[in-house]
């Protein structure tokens, strides 16, 4: 299978810290991965070099075998890289609507048109609505992004992120103080998307029961340098995985 | 609209001339602050450059239609280049700082319409003579009010596009918008010409108007004359600094006329700094702003009441 | 080697007023992001009722301590009704800051009347000391000597004291510094309070020096207080004291060497300051 | 206002003068000047040959475009006769091309720039003030000798330029030589560079050319320049900005007005009667413009009869002489611009003014001030 | 047990909406008391009425005894009450060690010792202590802001989401420290992970709609299937 997206010797370096070291990574097409690692190990950073909302000091970047270690990020989205954010990052003092519209917009390469757009934006608006129903937010279209519940955010930003249709989709703690009750929707909606089996996805989290449960491979990442790559049954088996990251309670037990 | 024919009063009309004017200016930073998030301490690099073109062209040439066609056609092209370069060399600055730097820039403008005298006759500046057609000051009257609605309709146009909606994006998150897919620097840079390229026009009006350009029109009053009208009218709404425009040039006129009958209002400048004043206290987001917002509140209490009523129904 | 120093002290005493002048801007402004358009008008009133207090008594130190007073009083003033309502709010503050910016300067004149008043320098400053080629003029001495005690001690106050750090968290976080027990609002007050006796302070020194004070003055040297802050770099105090120095020399090397550029050397050294390094001079942060 | 139909009988002014902002005493001068000369040259009565005098004023706040619309609005509301104004030059500027679209007397006052006699200049315009060029032949006629260097400082702008070329040209023209010439930028806080090299080049004179309220006359003197054997010379200013030349007592120069130096019965009655109106005050720089500025309407009007129309007008007032506070003015019939007297004077302490006071040295009668005629033909 | 925190018929409106409405719950010392509810039920909004940061229109606060909705929020913040916000509240441009003396209201030995035992709990937060707040990581953020909460001698701590975004181990020490914290101070958590919660917990409310619709320990919720299947979304 031919790699997607991989990663040669990648690093960056804030002043004297080494949040990337070195890393070679690499994803197969239709491959679901993941990648862990305690707090601070670099994997937001690793995911902002890939969207190239940072520049690294050292190594390369190649999908589909171009290399776009300098590409800046809109053309990155548009080659097929799009990304959620840990933080949650939307346009606050939109309506939920026109966030997710924004995003089809890109998607359909509607950007420079300064006049007149009738048709294609009844097209773009009933995308977008398609799009929060998936992600169960329909009932808030016409609320201003900021009034959202944290969560209700975090299930925007997973909207935005489909509308953008991207061949692979970098996924930053998607369910990250989202209640138990809506976990299972996003998943369903994760792994609709895994079944179509049309999209590369890479996650990011840290909850290990999703984690075994979706993914092909896993990539955990410590202080920075990868520290081991295989299925997730290896890594659930390596000891420095367990000590450094899972913890004495995790063994076994899955919430 | 107001039946444009019906003012006999001259100074009403010039008054009218002078709002549609500066409401096109208005209109042009609003497209800036309102709806790309930019503050330009600036703008009047731009109005300047229209003024000053068209000042020159027609000083030095024959005051044909024509010509001042063709002066607006240059002012236009050469507001267009400036900003494209200015906008290249600022937007990626953040706020205060790209609001210094274009301040820096204006004045630059400034400094060069003072000095390059065989140009522009330094700060004394100069007059000249227009058309034969737009001496008659109904016939100008009616072309400024025809140009304010039509590039209102464009601007209105122009801000519901798509691209429109990305410049808002652009204001509310930058880095959001850039991993969208969308080239921040390129939307910017395109706001700011358009934006320039009608406050060049406003500029050429402005100085029409008056037969007579010096250097006051690249001050940074003039910026702050286009920025107090969007601000008091609602950024972000066009209409808003229309009405800003009307706004502040009427109390202006109505404030200063007072001073002759009332001594009182001898200090009305005092009286026109509490309206910017009361005008935030009580119209935060503008008039228009406002306004909108109050409408928007009405609808959710509605909206709200009714769901309300279904819960307890069901 | 005299035209040179001469210059130089010229350059270092004009530097050390604008700092005087903007000072304050750089705790209001720099500190505190509020985006005061009215901040001129303290200069205005603070020079004015210095003049003013120094023709009734006769002394200098009144005329200091009064233009002080009238700084505070404006602050209190301006911080409850102006500004009060638009923290962080940088588009109203231009608006409700400008319009409180015309009233001031408006009031002078019901206050003192419109014309320009004279401003007297007091005995012992006035004239100078000539050092071989070498012109020291006494009151450009005494202004180096305040601005550097001025900058002391608000330097110790910022650095010694959590209030520095407190402030720039509100700015940041308002909800989160109250949730941390911490009266925002008290403290809010107090900077800008001083920052406006600072303010008023510049002004006051500044009415000696050029000799003159007119209602207008504000908004001419609020404009390059702005520019010291922004060149400086935000909230930086000392990078404030910097940037005015660089101001105050390369306007006096200039219009010596380079007069046809006199008219436009601080906004070019802005310009040069901002594409180059658009965090400001002295700040390492980005 | 009513229409202007029904107003035959009257003769209407418009007064335009910046009421409010920085220049609002110099329009306040000059609006005092013209009430007192209405009165004084109609005898209180303002009324001729049966018309009654009707003044409109309007504040320009200094800025062009208001200019622009009250004058349209005097012109085309009040239907004024003459037009008369402005405080700046600018606002001026401005108004010329409106004289001459609706064909009515425009009477310059007190602006100063010379395009307005020059470039700018059309038929309907005549101007009692003086202009920079006047100033500046007035300033060399005080100093200038054969052998004697001067420097010049000015501020960096049209005003200062060009008061600095018409002084150097008159200077010369007197035998003098301008061996320097520094311009400021006139919102500066520093002028010491300037100084310095107008100290370096050693000359006999210091002449400058100011105006605004940043002045650099306490840097003048901080930097000992008197001291150094330089005299300084300058035109003496309002009375307001004369308390700031404190610094330059004993200096040699040249005035426009100041209210003891004319030695004629109308500026005693002016004097008398601004003290008597404004309790006490005295008049200053711009209040015997004003007068002059009326006098010269009345006086126009006698002559036609109280006739308005304005090609008769400019008839009668080409090379018109009439009488003013400071003495005898004449409109000159190449460009208008109203010849008159100035003062060569030195600054000196009095007791109890509170300013240095304008002490006449000479009076400089109106040929010699004569500046050169620039209007194109 | 006395009763510290009583929230009584909390109303609460931002804006136009009515996020509150009819809130009620009562902490008692020394407990751990959880608040749980799914997205949007109005978890954050509670802790904020609180606070003082959204202030009620309705309902009572009474903290000790005495009643607080109304005061403003430093003074809340005073009476010895620390809050952990969803977001964290972090001031980005502040290092790690301005963010904790920014937080610190005193400087005596308690305090310092307590420092040192939050310092070893998060080593890294002694590792980045002079990097600006803003640039660690999402859990680095998430470790300050539970950080800045225990540095006073607060007597209730309102805890908003600690786990989000935590690695598990981290989950673990985060727990740890609650137990730790537990002893000397009571605390209000808002939680979404189940297995934390029930470890921790006392006493439960569960909050939807902006009402509280049950309260109990955590034996009786385990067995209400239904109650979890309702709002909770767990089988
Ligand atoms: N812009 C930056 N400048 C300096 N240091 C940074 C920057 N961004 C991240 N870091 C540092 O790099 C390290 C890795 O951060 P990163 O955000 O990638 O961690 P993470 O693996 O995503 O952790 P978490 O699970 O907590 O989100 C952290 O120690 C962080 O402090
Ligand atoms: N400023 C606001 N304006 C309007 N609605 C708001 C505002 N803030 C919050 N809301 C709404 O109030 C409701 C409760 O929000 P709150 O943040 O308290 O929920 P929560 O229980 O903490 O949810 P989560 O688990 O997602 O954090 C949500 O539906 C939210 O959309
Ligand atoms: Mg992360
Ligand atoms: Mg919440």
């Amino acid at each position: 299978m031919a790699n997607i997206l991989e990663t040669k010797q990648l690093t960056i370096q804030f002043g004297g810290h080494l949040a990337v070291n070195e890393v070679d990574f690499c994803v197969a097409e239709k491959e679901f991965k993941s990648i862990i690692g305690p707090n601070g190990a670099g994997k937001t950073t690793f995911f902002n070099l890939l969207s190239g909302q940072l520049t690294p000091t050292k190594g390369s970047i190649h999908l589909k075998g171009e290399d776009i270690t300098s590409m800046p990020p809109p053309m990155r989205t548009r080659k097929g890289i799009g990304r959620s954010f840990q933080i949650t990052n939307v346009f606050p003092n939109l309506t939920v609507l026109e966030n997710v519209r924004l995003a089809v917009q890109s998607q359909m390469a509607i950007r420079y048109q300064m006049l007149s757009h009738f048709k294609k934006y009844k097209k773009v608006t009933e995308k977008s609505y398609e799009l929060l129903k998936q992600v169960l937010l329909e009932d808030k279209a016409n609320a201003l992004a900021t009034n959202l519940a944290h969560g209700e955010k975090r299930k925007l930003e997973i909207a935005m992120l489909l509308a953008l249709e991207t061949e692979i989709l970098l996924l930053d703690e998607p369910t990250a103080g989202m209640s138990l009750e809506e976990v299972p929707a996003i998943l369903k909606v994760i792994r609709n998307i895994k079944e179509e089996g049309k999209k590369n996805i890479i996650l990011i989290e840290h909850k290990m029961d999703m984690i075994l449960d979706l993914s092909d491979s896993v990539t955990v990442l410590f202080n920075g340098t990868l520290l081991a790559d295989g299925t997730p049954k290896e890594i659930m088996e390596n000891e420095t995985v367990q000590t450094a990251y899972l913890g004495g309670m995790h063994n076994g037990h899955s919430a | 609209m107001v039946i444009p024919f019906v003012y006999e009063s001259r100074s009403t009309l010039i008054l009218l001339t002078q709002i549609f004017i500066f409401a096109i200016f208005a209109m042009s930073y609003d497209i800036l602050l309102g709806f790309t998030g930019i503050v330009s301490f600036g703008h009047a690099m731009f109005f300047g450059i229209g003024a000053y073109t068209t000042g020159i062209l027609l000083q030095r040439t024959e005051p044909t239609m024509g010509l001042f066609l063709l002066s607006i056609v240059v002012g236009i092209v050469i507001s267009a280049v400036v900003s494209y370069i200015v906008g290249l060399m600022t937007l990626r600055l953040k706020s205060h700082f790209y609001a210094m730097l274009t301040l820096a820039f204006a004045s630059l403008f400034q400094v060069a319409s003072e000095k390059w005298r065989t140009l522009t006759f330094g700060n004394d500046g100069f007059t000249f003579r227009i058309p034969e057609v737009l001496i008659d000051r109904t016939t100008f009257y009616l072309i400024c009010l025809v140009l304010m609605i039509i590039i209102y309709c464009v601007l209105q146009r122009f801000t519901h596009s798509p691209m429109g909606s990305v410049l808002l994006a652009i204001r509310e998150n930058e880095q959001r918008a850039e991993s969208l897919g969308y080239k921040v620097l390129h939307y910017k840079i395109m706001a700011s010409i358009i934006s320039g390229v009608t406050a060049c026009l406003a500029g050429s009006l402005y100085t029409t108007s008056l037969r007579f350009v010096n250097t006051s029109v690249f001050t940074m009053d003039t910026t702050l004359d286009a920025l107090l009208m969007t601000i008091i009218g609602g950024v972000g709404t066009l209409l808003g600094p229309v009405i800003g425009a009307g706004l502040i040039e009427i109390a202006h006129h109505w404030l200063s006329g007072l001073a002759e009958k009332y001594p009182i209002f001898e200090r009305w400048i005092i009286f026109f700094g509490i309206i910017y004043i009361l005008a935030v206290m009580f119209f935060p987001k503008g008039i228009v702003g406002s306004i909108q917002g109050w409408k928007a509140e009405k609808r959710v209490k509605r909206g709200a009441n009714v769901k309300q009523e279904k819960k307890i129904a069901g | 080697m005299a035209l040179f120093l001469n210059l130089m002290i010229n350059g270092l005493a004009t530097g050390m007023l604008v700092f005087l002048l903007a000072a304050g801007l750089t705790l209001i402004f720099g500190l505190m992001d509020v985006l005061n358009f009215a901040h001129g008008g303290f200069f205005a009133w603070g020079a004015f009722s210095a003049v003013w207090l120094y023709s009734l008594s006769g002394s200098f130190f009144v005329a200091i301590l009064g233009a002080l007073a009238t700084g505070i009083i404006l602050g209190i003033i301006t911080e409850k009704v102006i500004i009060k309502p638009v923290y962080g709010n940088h588009i109203q503050q231009i608006l409700i800051t400008l319009g409180f910016m015309l009233v001031l300067t408006e009031f002078i004149k019901v206050v003192w009347g419109p014309n320009q008043m004279a401003a007297k320098t007091p005995q012992v400053l006035t004239g100078s000391w000539e050092l071989g080629n070498v012109i020291l003029i006494k009151y450009r001495v005494f202004i180096i000597i305040v601005a550097l005690i001025v900058f002391t001690l608000v330097q110790v106050v910022l650095k010694k004291t959590k209030i520095g750090l407190i402030v720039r968290a509100g700015v940041m976080d308002k909800e989160m510094v109250q949730a941390l027990g911490i009266n925002i609002k008290k403290v809010f007050m107090f900077v800008f309070i001083v920052g406006s006796a600072m303010a008023a302070l510049g002004g006051a020194l500044m009415a000696p020096y050029s000799g003159v004070v007119y209602a207008e003055m504000g908004m001419e040297y609020a404009i390059l207080a702005f520019i010291v802050v922004v060149i400086g770099g935000m909230g930086s105090f000392s990078g404030s004291l910097f940037a005015a120095i660089l101001v105050g020399l390369s306007g006096s090397f200039m219009a010596y060497f380079v007069p046809d550029l006199s008219l436009a050397v601080n906004m070019l050294l802005m310009a040069i300051v901002l594409i180059f390094r658009p965090q400001g001079l002295f700040v390492s942060r980005g | 206002a009513s229409g202007g139909k029904d107003d035959k009988g009257t003769i209407k002014i418009g007064v335009l003068a910046s009421l409010t902002g920085a220049l609002e005493s110099y329009g306040k001068q000059t609006k005092n000047g013209f009430e007192m000369g209405l009165d004084y040259a109609t005898d209180g009565k303002r009324e001729i040959n049966g018309k009654k005098i009707k003044v409109v004023y309007e504040d320009t706040e200094t800025k062009p475009e208001v200019a622009v619309k009250k004058a349209t609005k005097l012109l085309e509301e009040d239907n004024v006769d003459f037009l008369v104004g402005s405080s700046s030059s600018a606002d001026t500027l401005a108004v010329l091309p409106l004289a001459e679209e609706y064909k009515k007397i425009m009477i310059v006052e007190p602006a100063v720039a010379d395009s307005i006699t020059g470039a700018d200049f059309n038929k309907y315009i005549f101007r009692t003030a003086r202009n920079s060029s006047q100033d500046a032949v007035a300033g060399a006629a005080a100093i200038a000798k054969p052998g004697v260097k001067i420097a010049t400082l000015a501020p960096d702008y049209a005003f200062g330029r060009d008061g600095v070329a018409a002084f150097k040209e008159a200077a010369e023209k007197l035998g003098a030589k301008v061996i320097r010439e520094e311009y400021a930028d006139p919102a500066a806080t520093d002028f010491t560079s300037n100084i310095q090299k107008i100290i370096n080049a050693k000359p006999d004179y210091l002449f400058v050319v100011w105006s605004g309220a940043n002045s650099p006359w306490k840097q003048i003197a901080d930097m000992k320049v008197q001291d150094k054997g330089i005299k300084i010379s300058t035109g003496a200013p309002d009375i307001a900005a004369l308390s700031t030349m404190e610094p330059l007592v004993g200096m040699e120069g040249f005035s426009v007005y100041y209210y003891d130096l004319p030695n004629n019965k109308i500026n005693e009655w002016l004097v008398s009667e601004n003290k008597k109106r404004f309790n006490g005050e005295v008049p200053d720089l711009f209040t015997p413009g004003g007068m002059s500025a009326a006098i010269s309407i009345v006086e126009a009007l006698k002559k036609t009869d109280g006739n308005a129309d304005s090609d008769k007008l400019i008839k009668t007032m080409e090379g018109m002489s009439f009488d003013t506070p400071k003495g005898k003015m004449t409109f000159r019939k190449e460009d208008h611009q109203a010849l008159q007297s100035m003062y060569a004077i030195k600054l000196e302490k009095k007791d109890r003014v509170p300013y240095p006071v304008p002490v006449l040295i000479r009076e400089l009668s109106p040929d010699e001030t004569a500046p050169p005629i620039r209007v194109k033909k | 047990m006395d009763t510290l925190l009583k929230v009584e018929n909390l109303q609460t409106y931002i804006g136009q909406y009515h996020i509150l409405q009819g809130i009620s719950f009562e902490v008692k010392k020394g407990d751990v008391t959880v608040l749980l509810g799914r997205n949007g039920a109005g978890k954050t909004t509670t802790l904020r009425s609180i606070m003082g940061l959204n202030p009620p229109s309705q309902g009572k606060v009474c903290y000790k005894g005495s009643e607080i909705q109304g005061l403003s929020t430093y003074k809340i913040a005073n009476l010895g009450i620390g809050y952990v916000p969803e977001d964290q509240g972090i001031f980005k441009d502040l290092t790690v060690e301005e963010n904790m003396k920014v937080a610190m209201k005193k400087q005596d030995t308690e305090t310092l010792e307590r420092l040192e035992w939050i310092l070893q709990l998060f080593p890294d937060l002694k590792k980045f202590w002079k990097k600006p707040g803003g640039l660690l990581s999402g859990g680095q953020k998430q470790m300050l802001s539970i950080a800045r909460a225990y540095l006073n001698n607060n007597q209730l701590l309102l805890i908003d989401e600690p786990s989000k975004g935590l690695a598990p181990i981290m989950v673990e020490k985060v727990m740890e420290s609650i137990l730790e914290m537990k002893k000397q101070t009571t605390i209000v958590l808002v939680e979404q992970n189940f297995m934390m919660a029930s470890t921790l917990g006392n006493r439960f409310f569960i909050i939807d709609d902006g009402r509280t619709v049950y309260s109990g320990g955590m034996s009786a919720l385990k067995e209400d299937e239904q109650l979890k299947r309702k709002y909770l979304g767990i089988a």
